[in-house]
């Protein structure tokens, strides 16, 4: 890592994330909706997805924000797709930690390790959090519908 | 115990005559002095981190939120509040009280339901009631005191009941010192199933204080009062409160979303803090809580009643002067008001002032209270942390002096 | 002509660098430095002449309410104003105009009544209305914008009505800079019989001002947008207005007689401000109008449009940016908002932050115009009288450096 | 004079007032009653009078408040018993102009010449007018029912 934080910050895997946004757009069958908007900078994410045995089968998003928000996001489905529940919460705790403790990421984390110059500017932070906050409470109408 | 010369030093407005005498500040009760961590902090911030906060994507808006949250914590920590989204920064303790009357009663209240006060509150607790009575029809009810002036708990006993929705009372009398019970009020109005406010205006900046022992749902106080700068009062609600009710004045930063049809709110304590706060006061504010913690409040509260005790019986001595308030300096705050005869408060005022003596003199925002104690007005004299025992023989002086002129 | 070299010698804060860079701070509608007479006068009133006003009788409180009451007087005439009593300090032109949807709102309107604002609005003059709406039935009116981002005035025009009782509009676009014509506005509400409240909150601070030539009833605006401290605000209220309000907030300081039945309101502007006012930062805020008036406001105004100039052309430059608002920098203040393809205004505002350069990226507090201009938020530049063409260059760099990141 | 404020405030003469106030007290039979208050601080005065044919035939005053303020009131009632309500207002305009802008006190003021120190003490003055506001109420009420 650079000793610049915005180096660290726009990493080419950001601004590929972001130019080119896998899983993106909505999943009109998936049985799940979600969505979240941050009040501070109006950022917003909307997450479709489909849950069967513990299993996230699919997942999409969308939604209209900055390359960190959006970023976070594709990197997110990317790493999830496919992916058991419980596995999407592990990831879940350990990126919270990476962003808002600056904790390291683990190797697990495949590209979403490249959020982690953002916990050096910690009002971006939200940015990049915007979609896991989506995705918990997709995660909890999973659980609570299954 | 208290290294009251150490302290002086830090505070620059001490060290100046008036009317060709050493300045002997006794009107701490209105507003405190203000150290010069408190100073510097200010001007700290306006020379290296000024900005608007919370929207702020620039390093100095971080700076400034950063600093801004912390002043929150920080209270949070020093009234023991668990949470510090509970705190919310209002412009002095009169706001937070209004805030309350206006976000929760207008919300909750309806005719005939019932709010119970005291004849010993500021009027701060006691206009904003009636203005609440005027707009929604509830009833006022005034508790009374004691001859030695103390809560009569009789009486408010009698007071609370199935329709009292909340009791509002002051923790620490501006005027006559009087310390409430308030943890025997909070369980009588809580087994009324009432709400709590404490009007902590006197009390906190004063005693080791921690809310749950209070037992208080709504806490009000204002930072001027406790070595901060003017343009900061704090409301604390106990949890879950501040976030079932509804916005009071709308603006920017209390929002989440805004519609022609209407809008949403952001969460507490934002939703209570509409358009730019007064960013740098709060944070200075944050220096003088570090300063009171550095003294510790314990020591800080020994400090007062030795003082307190002091100043009773030195003023005790004076033939034809009368103190209002409790005796026994262990219940009461650093707050002596009394009465001269033949000397009217503004002449005794007056004469202290030419001694170089800051007292105050009047109502003290409490007409219930002069009517009940029979006066139009007392003198006042009221400690801080700087104040020492030579100050009182200054305060003597100048009472026996104002005796001789109106003798 | 402004002395910018010297101008900016009075502003410590500009003097520091931020991510390697000299600080260049373009974020002035949010909230503007302060030159360090403003910051001095702070000290000196803490370190000689702090006390709680208007009830003391002592030097000190003597001493606070005079420089307290000077800053009435001088704010009255910085914005030609013939009555200094018609002045009430707030915490903030949010504050002020909440003021006037309770002490007014709540008293003179009724159900079917309207209030016509437009969808330039800051949250500010958006909210409070809409609060009012849900307390009282009025009905809400949005005035539009032309494709160029004015005021629609044929729209606005068939807002104002028989049951128009209020137009409420800002005069100066926090976004767009768009100048709104506010003596032609203030003819036509006055025409329908209504009230002109008029948000001065980015106005004031920059133009020659007066509020006759305006036409406005009400006036709000906020001290630290005009290089005034953090935590005051300021309403203005056309002769008698005010006087026949009755009160928002109760409390100490604003009551006339206390007594159990009910109170009696002391005078205005006393009536308006209860409990122990942000002493210090009004007073401070008095130095602030001292040092605009020192440099004159008509030299102020010119030299932010020659800014603005420069800025417009410089950004109009830039391939795939894009500029909000009116074309004519004389239409308009000293606020750019912009658009650059491929970048979001949060980065933009990361990487102008990188090269020092301080811009605000969001919506501002207009949500409603983010609507209609078909945005989520914009990035938004802001000048002062300490800005100079160098730091316009620095800005034009950080956008060029943005493009490449994002390309 | 001395160069001491606070000597100037509390001379022999106002002294004198506040414990020995002249026409003090109630006039049951006279027409005119009027009060004020000076919220500031609570001080209050009374005045009862009686003008007939243009002569202030009887005043008395009474109220609560310092010795400013009561002193004021003696020396005023003192100073205008008998005389006509034209002098009246004459005095009341040399008086103010002597408190609010410390215009010296011309040789026709009498005893009332002793508040002239209080100009001094700008948060005094208030209680020294605080009787000559009650005065012109009085005045105006005569004058309108004369
Ligand atoms: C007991 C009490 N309550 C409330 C207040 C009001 O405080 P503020 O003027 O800071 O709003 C005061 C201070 O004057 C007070 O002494
Ligand atoms: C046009 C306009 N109105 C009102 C406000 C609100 O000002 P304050 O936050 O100082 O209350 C602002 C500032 O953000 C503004 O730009």
């Amino acid at each position: 890592m650079s000793a610049d934080p915005f180096d660290d910050l726009y990493r080419e895997l950001i601004l590929e994330h972001y130019k080119k946004p896998r899983n993106h757009g909505p999943i009109p069958t998936a049985p799940i909706h979600v969505e979240g908007v941050n009040p501070v900078c109006g950022d917003e994410i909307h997450i479709d997805m489909n849950v069967d045995e513990g299993i996230i089968k699919d997942i999409g998003f969308w939604g209209a924000g900055c390359s960190i928000s959006q970023s976070s996001a594709s990197m997110m489905t990317d790493r999830l797709k496919g992916r058991p529940a419980s596995e999407a919460k592990d990831v879940m705790t350990e990126v919270r930690a990476m962003l808002i403790d600056g904790a390291p990421a683990g190797n697990d984390l495949g590209d979403l390790e490249a959020l982690e110059g953002v916990a050096k500017l910690p009002v971006r932070v939200k940015c990049a959090l915007l979609c896991w906050n989506v995705l918990d409470q997709g995660l909890t109408q999973a659980a609570t519908t299954a | 115990m208290l290294d009251v010369a150490r302290i002086r030093e830090d505070f620059p407005i001490l060290h100046q005559e008036v009317n060709g005498h050493p300045l002997v500040y006794l009107d701490n009760a209105a507003t405190t002095q203000k150290p010069r961590q408190v100073i510097n902090a200010l001007v700290r911030y306006y020379e290296t981190n000024n900005a608007n906060i919370h929207r702020g994507i620039h390093t100095l808006a971080q700076r400034a939120t950063e600093e801004y949250e912390d002043t929150r914590r920080k209270v949070a920590r020093f009234i023991g509040a668990p949470n510090a989204n509970d705190i919310v920064f209002t412009r002095n303790a009169t706001e937070a009280i209004n805030l309350v009357a206006h976000a929760w009663g207008d919300q909750n209240l309806v005719e005939g339901d019932e709010v119970v006060i005291s004849i010993m509150e500021h009027h701060s607790n006691i206009v904003p009631w009636q203005l609440l009575a005027q707009r929604k029809g509830i009833r006022l009810r005034f508790a009374g005191l004691t001859p030695d002036g103390r809560l009569d708990m009789d009486c408010l006993r009698g007071l609370i009941g199935p329709k009292t929705r909340l009791v509002s009372l002051v923790h620490m009398s501006n005027v006559l010192g009087t310390i409430n019970p308030v943890a025997e009020i909070a369980g009588m109005t809580h087994a009324a199933g009432a709400l709590f406010l404490l009007d902590g205006a006197q009390s906190v900046p004063h005693l080791p204080f921690s809310v749950d022992e209070t037992g208080a749902d709504f806490l009000a106080f204002s930072s001027h009062k406790m070595l901060g700068p003017t343009g900061v009062g704090v409301l604390w609600g106990r949890d879950g409160l501040l976030q079932q009710m509804g916005p009071f004045l709308g603006g920017g930063d209390m929002i989440a979303t805004v519609r022609e049809e209407g809008s949403t709110w952001a969460d507490v304590p934002h939703k209570f803090e509409a358009g730019t706060p007064n960013i740098a006061d709060v944070i200075a504010f944050g220096a003088a809580i570090d300063y009171l913690e550095s003294l510790t409040m314990p020591a800080v509260r020994e400090h007062e009643i030795a003082l307190t005790s002091l100043a009773m019986d030195r003023l005790e001595a004076i033939p034809g002067l009368t103190i209002h308030g409790p005796r026994d300096p262990l219940a009461r705050g650093g707050v002596v008001s009394f009465e001269v005869d033949r000397v009217h408060p503004h002449d005794m005022a007056t004469i202290a002032d030419s001694h170089g003596v800051a007292i105050r003199a009047g109502h003290h925002c409490a007409q219930l209270l002069m009517r009940h104690l029979g006066v139009p007005a007392t003198s006042r004299a009221s400690f801080s942390v700087y104040n020492e025992p030579g100050e009182i023989d200054a305060l003597v002086e100048a009472i026996e002096h104002a005796k001789q002129v109106f003798a």
